[in-house]
């Protein structure tokens, strides 16, 4: 496929404007023009939609869209998209769509939404800029302005909580910022590149380096650990779940943790690549860690009754498959991995989605108000019910084809430890979400709900109700339709593909 | 030693004698004459070592006129701060600060 | 020569405001409209400057047409040019504040004094005569202490009379140093003096009062025992001007010294200085950290952020103009963010009548503009991207590990999380509510704009990081000796 | 400061002070340093005085903010004016105003002379400024109403053209094509008298007004 030079270096561009625009000219609207801040957000996710999906048809074509600029002497900014960065832009700018949908029901009649939508739209910019930067410098320069747009996010209810939340939240990731930083400049001087290659750039360094890219990469992982929540840098998230839901379902399913998690494998392949990392010795201790994480986060969420905590540690737990899909060294794991990438979103946020509506229309937080929520809310519980099912791991919800593939790498590479780890995890899956679902399906109703609130359509308000069953439709086709062309699975093997197969 | 070099011994000397007061003292008026007994010392230094082999050289003298005028305003602005000083805080020192 | 010509004579540099001080001065009516203008116009002339100067490289006017060294000579390269941008669009960030700020009574005194001190600040630093030096430091350092006594209050008249008697003190220091030099060399001029052989114990002493005499005024740790008193007791545009600009002065003297005069300075000076700007960047943050009052606050961050431009000294040796670029890179970042910062300090005293940060009632709801002022400045102020701010630190970054210099890496990294931390401490509380003491004030447009645009600078800073590098060298100031392409 | 710390004060000074005074001899001390230059160049300038030729000529740029850093100072004074109690003096000495009269016709002359010869010998502009504004102020300590309203305003106009005709001069010089206060040759001696002069009576007004007067400007408000 022909694409113009000109076209090719700013779809890139476009991509970035299609929400920092809109968000920009939020930020100066006034509170009560709810119907122009509507349609710019509507605007600016559809517009988003659209420039994926030419990007993804150009991508697939091996078409290549890259834009440059000079930030600092020798270190340019770059805007690339490959087959990696598309699996997460695409993720995003569904979301980001049906997110705004929601978060339009969620906040209507609360104050400051202009503030609210201003950062929602930076938080999304900044998580298409992780996804496209073409070298670390880029990805920094992305994730840190992903540090600081969410944390208005996160204390923007402007309650003491919020604002220890808040501390939190910016003391893991200013010291996390402060690992990457010092990583990313001593690999440069080491190098004097920082450009996200397949394969890498510093496998033809001296071995003598080997002892300082071990350092490297640990402060790397350090630096990217903290969002994506590995173990011992988790602390923050389950604090983050004082702001309101569609920001913990931003931050759980697609912008912070997945940002973490995909600079993981950004700096797993594209720097050290993955051949070159294992030589170094480095995956091993960073599967184990993987593997610990998704154990302890599990163990924890079994034992809260705040329905976002035991969420917040699912995540804590899921995130790090991705992880290890990666450690694990080779092609099928990856796919396990980075499948995941997209599964684990789609379901985290449909169960996100569930909890604001619980917490909206009945006024239930805790797991133990759930005594047949399910008569009351069939849809929303529906969709619980699917996204939780495709936590566990159940055929043929898209978490089932997130374990397989993960099995079989790791059986593929002789870990089979991992299969113990991965039948562990789902074990407390089900232990966690099992209950749930059957107090919200076969329980009585213990009386009044909490804080009830009727709506006239439906279960409630149908901004509310149409994106979780519309993630939950998708978690459940993605595992369906798994092999169809542009499925997150078949993305998912051409990256790998393109990572570990070609020259 | 020539002449000219021990005048500007004596230059130097008067400089740290201005610097010991500037240090010891608290009251502001003998603070400000310090700083100009410094002043005079360092024009002392200027003006004897333009004393040449050849003759006198008159840059450092006019650098030293210039430099006394940029002294005397100085001077008059800090006398003035020094009263207001004195007048909103009670005492002619520095020592009663203290943020609020 | 041409109408042209005569109009980018870096001269007018001088003339401009000067003239406008004493039109100001003059007017009964309309000071801070001319004010304004004059501040505009002297952007304007700077801009021409840097059109020049891209076109036929450094140049230089000698006043009286004598030459160094019986004349003084001025002279304008990249580093010059780039000083006089950072203050030229400081100062009219500060005067569009100023102009909503002040009263009509207090704007008497102030635009006079300002302009003053904008024509000092200029003169500087187009100068290159040592003695000249001298007069233009007096001349800075004078109009900086009028401007902070001018508020009147108690606490601001005793720290500009401290603030006085450091700067004179300053100021003699570095004139006796300055005779020392011209005994020893026959001339004041900078490249002259340079070329000059001087016995090493003389240049030795010279350097050293010198340096103490421009370290007071710089406020380096731990000479900075005037600056948070001053730079806090301030009325606001007069704190941004002081914290942005005019500890700056003492610096750019410094550093030409450094390169120009003394090029054979030993690594052990570059140490001591390195290692004073460490400590000062650890306790300018640790006291920031500890304050209750935004402003206190910020004025403690300026002594903190003025610790970098010495930290980095001991990576100069080897890294020349790289780490000088970055050194000035941070130079004007802070210059905007720190000016932005305080006016919108400035502006949480003037809403609230007090800037007890805990007592901040809901700032980001009521004042948005200011609230994004104070946020996008910290983003530079703590080194995050993308900023003016970032990109000298990386610069650094990468030049002390390429050095293997460890020390100075970790206290950079320290350094931004400190600054987080207070930069955060402030921020937090811009969200939350806080008692209500009395009915808020309505603050002026302008000064919600003004600080914000010099934030944005400080942040599009980081994206012309390149350019300015590029920019900085014409002339090769970081070059020790005379250059005769001009 | 205590006793102990006052004399390792005193010591730390001693020392640093006898360092410096053994670098200060090492300072070589031949050579003529600027002499010859000033003394080739002395013709050119329009005076025939070699400090005065340094000061208005040569360097004549230093003096020119030297002016400045005046009019700054009083802009400085004013600033911290308001408010402030000036103390009544005890002007009731007879010895002090039979002086007075005597003394202040004889120093305006005195600073007439000063400006003049400053051109051939020692003297200038802010020599005679300063005995001017000496004068003033022993008037003012005898008489501190002598600066009625309209001396006041006179006064206050001549606060200003030191500075200006000094600017102006070098502008014009500028204008002829030469740099900024490079003065026409055969005009140079009539333009620094003139910018003395001006210079003068600026620098008096300004010492006065510092010292002794109150600054307390009309310009409207």
């Amino acid at each position: 496929m022909i694409i113009s030079p000109a076209f090719s270096s700013t779809l890139p561009l476009a991509l970035v404007a299609s929400s920092l625009l809109p968000g920009l000219i939020i930020f100066a609207l006034a509170e009560e023009s709810v119907r122009l801040r509507t349609a710019l957000n509507l605007l600016g996710a559809l517009s988003k939609l659209l420039l994926v999906a030419l990007m993804l048809w150009g991508v697939y074509h091996d078409a290549a869209f890259e834009t440059r600029f000079e930030l600092l002497p020798g270190l340019p900014l770059i805007l690339r998209a490959d087959a990696l960065s598309l699996l997460f832009i695409t993720l995003s700018a569904q979301l980001w769509f049906l997110t705004t949908i929601y978060a339009v029901g969620y906040l209507e009649e609360s104050p400051h939404r202009s503030r609210f939508f201003g950062f929602f739209s930076l938080c999304v910019t900044a998580t298409v800029g992780v996804a496209m930067a073409g070298n670390l410098l880029t990805f920094i320069l992305f994730y840190e302005m992903l540090t600081l747009s969410t944390y208005p996010l996160v204390v923007h209810r402007g309650t003491p909580v919020a604002r220890r939340a808040g501390e939190a939240y910016l003391l893991y990731t200013v010291l996390g910022g402060v690992l990457l930083l010092l990583g990313a400049v001593w690999l440069y001087t080491l190098t004097g590149t920082l450009e996200f290659r397949p394969q890498g750039i510093v496998s033809d360094l001296d071995v003598g380096d080997h002892k300082a890219l071990i350092i490297i990469f640990v402060l790397l992982m350090g630096g990217l650990g903290v969002k994506a929540a590995l173990l011992p840098l988790h602390g923050w998230l389950p604090k983050a779940m004082v702001a309101p839901a569609p920001v913990s379902a931003l931050l759980h399913a697609v912008a912070v943790v997945k940002a973490g998690a995909f600079g993981i494998v950004r700096v797993v392949y594209d720097i050290f690549g993955i051949q070159f990392a294992a030589t170094l010795g480095v995956m091993m201790p960073l599967a184990w860690l993987a593997s610990a994480t998704i154990i302890y986060g599990s163990v924890r969420a079994l034992f809260q009754d705040d329905l976002k905590r035991r969420l917040a540690y699912s995540t804590v737990s899921q995130v790090s498959y991705i992880a290890l899909g990666v450690a694990l060294v080779g092609p099928i794991a990856s796919v396990g991995g980075l499948v995941h990438l997209v599964h684990q979103g789609l379901m985290k946020i449909t169960l996100f989605f569930c909890a604001g509506n619980l917490a909206e229309t009945l006024g239930i937080h805790r797991i133990s108000e759930m005594n047949g929520v399910a008569r009351r809310m069939p849809w929303t519980m529906a969709a619980f019910t699917v996204a939780s099912l495709g936590m566990i791991g159940v055929p043929p919800v898209a978490g089932f084809i997130s374990k397989w593939y993960l099995g079989l790498g790791a059986m593929e590479v002789g870990a089979d430890w991992v299969l113990l780890v991965l039948a562990g995890s789902s074990a407390l899956n089900a232990l966690y979400f099992l209950p749930i679902l059957y107090r919200a399906w076969f329980l009585e109703p213990e009386g009044d709900w909490p804080q009830e609130r009727h709506y006239p359509r439906a279960e409630t308000s149908l901004a509310l109700l149409i994106p979780p069953v519309i993630t939950a439709s998708l978690a459940l086709a993605a595992g369906l339709l798994a092999s169809v062309p542009f499925s997150p699975q078949e993305w998912a093997k051409l990256v790998v593909v393109r990572e570990f197969l070609d020259p | 030693m020539t002449p000219a070099q021990l005048y500007a011994l004596v230059g130097i000397g008067l400089f740290f004698v201005g610097l010991y007061a500037l240090g010891v003292r608290q009251h502001l008026l003998p603070r400000i004459l310090a700083l100009n007994i410094m002043g005079s010392g360092v024009f002392v230094v200027l003006v004897a070592l333009a004393r040449r082999s050849d003759g006198v050289d008159p840059v450092p003298h006019a650098m030293v006129i210039t430099g006394i005028v940029v002294a005397v305003s100085a001077t008059a602005l800090a006398l003035r701060l020094m009263l207001r000083v004195a007048h909103a805080t009670g005492s002619a020192t520095l020592t009663d600060t203290g943020d609020e | 020569m041409s109408g042209v010509s005569l109009l980018v004579q870096p001269v007018w540099l001088i003339l401009l405001p000067l003239v406008g001080s004493i039109m100001v001065f003059l007017l009964a009516s309309r000071r801070a409209a001319v004010g304004v203008a004059v501040v505009a116009g002297n952007l304007a002339l700077v801009a021409g400057s840097i059109g020049r100067l891209g076109i036929t490289g450094p140049w230089q006017h000698s006043v009286g047409g004598w030459g160094a060294p019986l004349g003084i000579d001025l002279y304008l390269d990249g580093l010059s040019a780039t000083m006089l941008a950072m203050t030229a669009l400081v100062s009219l960030g500060i005067s569009a504040y100023s102009a909503a700020y002040f009263s009509a009574a207090a704007a008497r005194h102030f635009w006079p004094l300002w302009l003053l001190l904008l024509t000092a600040m200029n003169a500087l630093f187009l100068s290159r005569d040592l003695f000249n030096l001298y007069v233009t430091l007096e001349l800075v350092g004078i109009a900086a202490v009028a401007l902070t006594a001018m508020r009147g209050q108690r606490e601001a008249l005793v720290a500009a009379m401290r603030y006085l008697l450091t700067t004179l003190l300053g100021s003699m220091s570095y004139l006796l140093g300055v005779a020392l030099l011209y005994h020893s060399t026959g001339s004041v001029d900078m490249v002259l003096v340079g070329e000059a052989p001087i016995p090493a114990s003389v240049a030795a002493a010279a350097f050293a009062l010198m340096a103490v005499g421009l370290l007071l005024k710089t406020a380096l740790f731990p000479f900075h025992f005037w600056l948070p008193g001053a730079h806090s007791s301030a009325s606001a545009p007069v704190s941004a001007a002081l914290s942005a600009l005019v500890v700056k002065v003492g610096f750019y003297i410094l550093l030409r010294l450094w390169i120009e005069v003394f090029p054979a300075l030993g690594d052990g000076v570059a140490w001591l200085l390195g290692i004073l700007g460490g400590v000062a960047v650890l306790w300018g943050s640790l006291q920031a950290i500890l304050q209750q009052r935004a402003k206190m606050l910020v004025a403690y961050s300026t002594v903190a952020q003025l610790g970098y431009f010495f930290l980095a000294l001991p990576l100069v040796a080897a890294g020349g103009s790289r780490v000088w670029g970055a050194i000035v890179l941070l130079v004007i970042a802070h210059a905007l963010a720190k000016a932005a910062m305080f006016m919108a300090a400035g502006n949480l005293l003037a809403f609230a009548g007090h800037d007890r940060i805990r007592d901040l009632d809901r700032v980001v709801q009521r004042m948005p503009l200011t609230a994004a002022a104070l946020g996008l400045a910290g983003v530079s102020i703590m080194g995050l991207p993308p900023s003016g701010g970032f990109s000298g630190k990386w610069l650094l970054l990468q030049a002390s590990l390429e050095q293997g210099n460890w020390p100075i890496a970790l206290v950079l990294l320290l350094g931004g999380v400190l600054a987080a931390v207070y930069v955060f401490k402030l921020l937090e509380h811009i969200f939350t509510s806080g008692t209500p003491l009395g009915e808020p004030r309505a603050v002026a447009r302008t000064m919600e704009w003004a600080p914000l645009m010099l934030a944005i600078g400080a942040i599009v800073l980081g994206f012309l990081a390149t350019t300015t590098l590029d920019f900085l060298i014409i002339g090769e100031p970081f070059v020790p000796g005379r250059r005769d392409d001009y | 400061m205590t006793g102990v710390v006052r004399w390792a004060f005193a010591g730390l000074l001693a020392v640093l002070a006898f360092g410096l005074a053994s670098v200060v001899l090492q300072i070589p001390g031949t050579g003529s340093a600027l002499r010859s230059q000033v003394m080739a160049q002395l013709p050119q300038s329009g005076v025939d005085h070699a400090v005065t030729a340094v000061l208005l000529n040569f360097r004549g740029y230093d003096t020119f903010l030297e002016l400045v850093v005046l009019l700054l100072a009083l802009f400085g004074a004013w600033g911290l004016s308001d408010s402030i109690d000036e103390a009544p003096l005890d002007t009731d000495i007879d010895v002090l105003t039979e002086l007075v009269a005597f003394l202040v016709p004889v120093l305006i002359v005195v600073a007439a002379y000063l400006l003049w010869v400053g051109a051939y010998s020692p003297g200038g502009a802010f020599q005679g400024g300063a005995v001017l504004a000496g004068a003033g102020v022993l008037l003012s300590l005898c008489d501190p109403g002598w600066r009625s309203r309209r001396v006041e305003r006179i006064g206050e106009v001549l606060l200003v053209p030191g500075v200006l005709v000094f600017l102006l001069v070098g502008l014009a010089s500028m204008l002829l094509g030469g740099q900024f206060l490079e003065y026409p040759r055969d005009m140079a001696g009539s333009l620094i008298l003139l910018v003395e002069g001006f210079a003068m009576l600026s620098i008096a007004v300004t010492l006065h007004t510092l010292f002794a007067g109150t600054p307390r400007f009309g310009g409207g408000a």
